[in-house]
């Protein structure tokens, strides 16, 4: 058993009352829960404030490029499936630069799992429109206002039959956690987006905000229904559902490549092949 | 004996299988070949052609004039009967081509017609034509079954037999009507192996223990894409095609990251894509090996033709300052061993490695007897295992006396495997202030950029001791500055190959610079506008060259057209 | 009124029976039909065997990078929302190359029209899988066969609020051009993703194929219902429909931004500003 | 008079809104300014400042010496404390700090507490502190009210009213209790104007005709972005954050293939993602300008920080051979000027042009008595209404003499305008051949690079004509070396400053080769590791400087640790 202790990295460089802080805490009794230890496991991240978050949680660590993070992710998860190999990026970094690599993730159902801090703003950078800020928001660079709709990164997974979709909320620490775990174990490729309020520069979506708006869909509720998921996550106003809005069970992409069937790669052996013979193809 | 088939055609024609069939008969043989390919890009129609130089001592390189041509469609004759040699043959259908040449030089098999007859498709027709080169050269057919038995061993036992009589058609009615050809072949010698420059970087790449390959098509790269993903069962290989370059650079580094050695390759657009990261890794120091095969640009260019103009932007590609190694290969044989030394170097140094081809090397075939795998570098430079695990402490980015941190691979041991794409203390956090800012950018650029130097090698001088005449040139020209040089044995030439570009080789291995200075002219041959090699020369040396030759439509130097050009350089001076 | 022939460009590079002619036949019929002359169009288009598209049709032209179409006819349409702007893709191109630019193409909803030269294969460079490849596809670069799930364009332009979605086939020439003159006649971004028989390297997606697959949608269906065109979007099997999926009035991009309002962009003067009093801000 | 005062204090306490408030202060009261800003890459905490030049004379650079300390925090005191001149002070809140320190140079003035009681909130202390320095300065507050009404002009009256009372309240508590206070300011003169890198590359687009500008944020180049978006509505721009950088360049090519003048910015990071955008440009001659504000990588690196690592980067970055300019600005009056002429050259050559700077530049604020604005080049070079459609027939890419074929707008009239990424006839659609190949590498690039050329402004020299020591550099160190020059005048000294860097400026207008060789020692110092422009001069001019000054910890020379370092190397030699 290990202890939260273990999982202290660096002191945090955000802003007092940050919503990151309840991410990095969830995440942290989530490890203590599932008994991974910090070298168990890999973070993945990109640039930003959530970019950041692999420091401040002691762990095995690749804090890559903006936007960047799925593919580093995904190159190291088929280098090594046994290890668990979490993405942590913010809502610009995975909805925006990133979104490519967002749509093939989801193709591919490599099980990773993603976390994206959802603060509808881009943060580290001071302020301007993130792909979910509201339409309307004002910032530096968008003078009049962000002019796109927002995108709702639920309605877009469960567009790509992702294999796990869920929405949690840093006012709920324990629901977080719990959305946490259940997204780690989950067999492919999951997204669990969190909003977490950005309270230096995202003036609209406060906690506040969040807590007037979000509830947890109901017990009765069957993410397996991918319709009915997308009715669900369409839903983006007055209410909106956390919780698993969406889960299949996809095949998972290692286990379709053959050479990864025996063992994980950085695990096989010979490192360096046999020349002989291997000429012989060109005679 | 020296000759030259050219064949060509519409794209869907068959023009590369005759080629392959002929160079690989040729090459079991026991005959040199030298073969390159001239194709549009575009999947039908069009003119295409592929020559192959055919000889009993080593060729490296095209000529201007053909002996036989194999014309598949009218422009073939249209674009090439001017090039025919003295006693040059053309072999055509009439039936197919709608139009009978009465001309000596000008020989008629109905391929088609032959091929129909034989109960054979019309894409048999090739093998007619396979066939009536081989009668033409009066070469027996003995290989030549064993050949195509070889390359239809899939196929049903009745189409290789369809084949077989074919070959055999084509052959007696060459040899029947052709009372004009006067080609004679000595006996073959030893067998040779035949290996384009694409499949040497992707052995290369195998022997070297990659396992995990991501890349995006894009022509001339594919060429090693699908060269190791036929070998990705065989020898334990992930390959994936990403969905565009950014993430194809992105997943082998994170592979590499995880303990594995990676590579990607594309041409000039995709690697534009890619340069944020290569810079990812050179400030990670994670290490990998990337593939550059250049292409006529800018943008798109020319897709399926050769240029070298991206040297200076493969040297200076990615935002900020880490070292990096760029190879440029001039021949296949170099191709595999220095794709094996950028795998050796990426690790050991932790940096990423470039191999800068282009699409004449990657698609040009030359002949082998043998090639030396004996003497590949295979080092594990990573801490894996018991001894990761039984370290007292571990810091990714250690500052040492070398610059190298230890390589920990990330869960397998309990030490924590931290890096960032921000400026990191040893332990690999972001930090912000100048002291280790410093230091850190010491131990990844300046201490090592000396160490790798030492490694380099210098470059090949052939030809003359004491030359009055150098050619210099880099990656696949190496072939034609060769042949030229010989040609020019009676100017005192010599040829300056460089293939191993950067760090820029220093002059204690071999005083190039002295050769230079020694000759009466030194011309730098590129197949560019502006002259990247020679502009990368006089930054790193202050060596300026006597004359450039320059060349950027495209097509490759000929032995022809490169000593041409030199000869009118130094009549006019 | 215009002729067939004032469209005709260069002489196609296409293979013989290549279903990129019928897409061809097809736009030229809708320019004769919407009388719009060559000159007062433009078609933006990527790389591959659909890129070509616009040097067969005579108009004006930006071929530029693969993927990037989408960006490159965006600044076009913002500098002249006056003129009409095309986009000719390859499904390489625009699915999987250009992915995110497809997604902020949605949600920006510029007066755009994409075509889709839908072949399920990568064309120029020689049949690789492209995103729409059925899992299981063999090339010299899928040597496991395909892996991801195949991408489905209609599903995620349903979720991503796309304006216009429309399927069409080379199959039924007189169908696809209606659909061409639909999305071209809607007011925002529309998509119509044209099935393409690659005859040279696509051995599976066949002529036959979609003939015994594709059905137009019934003249009852409502193309305004988004979660029925989600389950509709969905179907992709045995049956495919073919028509106008969804359609929704969104409000267009371009009547957003304020400084539109009274003429494009290209038309404004002074193309200079006067420089007086512009300091004053700074002292 | 030359006094340095230092603002020290977390992300968001207000160093900066102090900073800006206090010179505005001193430049409307007729003072000269120099101030650069040093910030960490977080949003709140951490420890940044921004240090002000406050002189009676034009002042360029930053010192390492600081006359009035503005400690808003512990930090600030443990770090700068030791900074202070012999007669320094430090002001600070021993209440907010919790701590009294009972040094002479120690001045305590409770802004909080004074803040609170006057009724304002606690972001009023600032207003107190800012006070406090004008006490110290003995300067009056009849400017300081002006300002502060002015940049709270759309603040409740109340608030500004409050404002007022406490910065009357700082400099009285200053006045009161600094006996120690030894500042005198003369008179100052007529008004100055402040203005930063940035805001001058923005302006510089505005007044060039800029109509779109399209990017994604990245320091240091965000400054760019939203003061052009601050202009959007007034002069009718369109500006639209891109989803990515890629997107951000070819939206940009996108519209100015429309007809209007175009601009994106990004620093190494996002400009790296540009490169396949960048050689678009070059290939289909569309007119654009980037803005490339620089910071020390590779990767993410130190994001809030200053290089110059990037010059190669940008001149080499695109796949295949294109021509462009690249434009290094020295000073915010530079900035606008060549911002503008990068308008001009891009649209007059049909090439992308570059405008290279870094965070120093970007966010250093200079002040000026007024600048210059008549001089901008604005001329539309584009075939536009009734010309266009008068014309008989229109093709796109003419072969030309000049090289410059004519650029229509799509839609204007009759004509067609086409154009491709691939390589192309007149008209604009894909060829394959070799002749058409050479004729547009000619036309686009070698034809065109010696007339670009001719535009080319040579090198700034200031300080001795026959100078003994030159020092060169180029971009945002042109303030420091000034200075450093003046310093060195016993040395005999000058400085040869770069700013029209590419094409590389020949010795025709100014021979600075006959400068460099006349010199008995040229030193080139350069913010990066490496050298870069060095490496440059070598490979254009062949020469090679005697000596290299680099700095590569992120943080800009400051007049002494310039000077210091040419001392010590004059010495040495
Ligand atoms: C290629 C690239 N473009 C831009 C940036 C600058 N940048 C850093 S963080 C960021 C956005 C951060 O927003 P988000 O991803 O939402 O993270 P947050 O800070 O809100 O957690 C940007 C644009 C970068 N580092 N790299
Ligand atoms: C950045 C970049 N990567 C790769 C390529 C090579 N390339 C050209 S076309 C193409 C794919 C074509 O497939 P698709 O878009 O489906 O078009 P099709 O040929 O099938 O019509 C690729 C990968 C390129 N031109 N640029
Ligand atoms: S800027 Fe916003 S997201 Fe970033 S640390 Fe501060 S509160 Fe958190
Ligand atoms: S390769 Fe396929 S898509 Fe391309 S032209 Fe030929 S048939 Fe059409
Ligand atoms: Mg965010
Ligand atoms: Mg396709």
């Amino acid at each position: 058993m290990h202890t939260l202790q273990e999982y202290e990295g660096r002191t945090p460089a955000w802003c007092p009352g940050c919503g990151n802080f309840g991410i990095r805490k969830a995440f942290q009794q989530t490890m203590v829960e599932l008994d991974l230890a910090p070298h168990q496991f890999t973070i993945v991240s990109g640039i930003g404030q959530a970019g950041k978050f692999p420091h401040y949680v002691r762990c095995n660590t690749f804090n890559g490029l903006h936007g960047r993070s799925l593919p580093v992710a995904t190159g190291l998860k088929l280098a090594n499936h046994a290890m668990p190999v979490f993405v942590f990026c913010g809502d610009g970094d995975c909805y925006g630069e990133g979104g490519n690599h967002l749509l093939n993730a989801m193709r591919r159902n490599v099980n990773l799992t993603l976390f994206v801090h959802d603060n509808q703003i881009y943060g580290l950078t001071k302020g301007q429109a993130s792909p979910t800020s509201l339409e309307g928001t004002v910032s530096n660079t968008q003078p009049f206002g962000a002019l796109s709709q927002p995108f709702n990164p639920m309605v877009l997974a469960v567009a790509m039959d992702c294999s796990f979709v869920a929405r949690g909320y840093v006012g709920d620490i324990d629901h977080l956690k719990e959305l946490m775990k259940e997204a780690i174990n989950h067999q492919g490729f999951s997204l669990l987006d969190i909003f977490q309020p950005c309270v230096t520069f995202n003036k609209v979506n406060t906690y506040d905000w969040y807590k007037k708006r979000c509830y947890p869909v109901e017990s009765t509720y069957d993410p397996s229904d991918r319709v009915e998921a997308f009715r669900r996550a369409m839903e983006f106003g007055e209410r909106i559902p956390l919780g698993v809005l969406y889960r299949n069970q996809r095949p998972v992409f290692e286990e379709k490549v053959p050479v990864l069937r025996e063992k994980p790669l950085v695990r096989q052996e010979p490192l360096f092949p046999r020349v002989d013979g291997m000429l012989e193809e060109f005679y | 004996m020296d000759y030259t088939i050219k064949i060509g055609g519409e794209a869907g024609q068959g023009v590369d299988t005759i080629g392959a069939i002929l160079s690989k008969i040729f090459t079991r043989a026991g005959y040199h070949v030298f073969s390159h390919p001239d194709y549009e890009s575009r999947v039908r129609g069009g003119h295409n052609f592929l020559q192959i130089r055919l000889a009993d001592r080593p060729v490296t390189a095209s000529r201007d004039i053909v002996d036989i041509l194999v014309a598949l469609d009218r422009q073939s004759i249209i674009a090439h009967e001017k090039e025919l040699s003295a006693d040059g043959m053309v072999v055509y259908d009439s039936a197919a081509l709608g139009e009978k040449v009465e001309k000596p030089a000008f020989l008629d098999v109905p391929f088609t017609d032959m091929a129909i007859k034989q109960g054979g498709s019309k894409i048999m027709a090739n093998t007619v034509a396979t066939g009536a080169v081989l009668g033409m050269l009066g070469m027996d057919l003995g290989i030549a079954r064993e050949v195509i038995r070889g390359e239809l061993k899939k196929k049903d036992e009745h189409v290789i037999k369809a084949n077989l009589d074919l070959v055999v058609a084509g052959h007696e009615s060459a040899t029947r009507n052709c009372s004009r050809c006067a080609f004679a072949l000595p006996p073959g010698g030893q067998r040779k192996l035949l290996i384009a420059g694409n499949e040497a970087i992707g052995l290369g790449a195998v022997l070297s223990g990659c396992k995990f390959y991501s890349a995006y098509p894009m022509t001339p790269s594919t060429g090693i894409f699908s060269f190791v993903a036929g070998k990705a069962l065989e020898y334990g290989i992930v390959v994936e095609q990403a969905e565009d370059e950014i993430a194809a650079i992105n997943m082998a580094l994170g592979a590499s990251f995880g303990g594995v050695r990676s590579m990607t390759a594309s041409s000039g657009g995709g690697f534009a894509l890619m340069v944020e990261g290569l810079s990812l890794a050179g400030m990670t120091e994670t290490p990998i090996v990337i593939g550059l095969a250049q292409r006529p640009g800018p943008a798109t260019g020319l897709p399926t033709r050769t240029e070298q103009g991206e040297l200076l932007f493969a040297l200076y590609a990615g935002h900020g300052e880490f070292p990096r190694v760029i190879f440029a290969p001039g021949t296949p044989e170099q191709a595999i061993h220095l794709t094996n030394k950028a795998f050796d170097l990426a690790e050991k140094y932790q940096i990423p490695a470039l191999v800068l081809s282009d699409q004449y090397l990657a698609d040009s075939s030359w002949s082998y007897e043998t090639l030396n795998l004996e003497e590949l570098r295979n080092t594990d430079y990573r801490l894996r295992g018991e001894t990761f695990r039984n370290l007292q402490s571990y810091k990714r980015h250690a500052l040492t006396a070398s610059g190298i941190s230890p390589l920990g691979i990330p869960g397998d041991g309990p030490h924590l495997v931290v890096t960032d794409s921000d400026e990191h203390d040893e332990e690999g956090h972001i930090v912000e202030d100048a002291e280790m800012r410093r230091a850190m950018v010491q131990k990844r650029l300046l201490k090592k950029m000396p160490l790798i130097k030492t490694e380099i090698e210098p470059p090949t001088v052939y030809g003359s001791d004491k030359p009055e005449v150098v050619l210099v040139g880099w990656g696949s020209t190496y072939g034609v500055l060769k042949e030229v040089v010989e040609r020019l044995s009676a100017r005192n030439a010599a040829m300056l190959h460089f293939s191993e570009i950067y760090p820029f080789p220093g002059t204690q291995k071999l005083d190039y610079l002295a050769l230079l200075r020694g000759a009466k002219r030194t011309i730098c041959v590129e197949q560019n506008a502006m002259g990247k090699f020679a502009s990368l020369m006089r930054s790193e040396t202050g060596y300026t060259f006597d004359a450039n030759i320059l060349k950027y439509d495209g097509r490759p130097f000929t032995v022809e057209s490169l000593s041409g050009e030199i000869d009118a350089y130094l009549a006019g001076v």
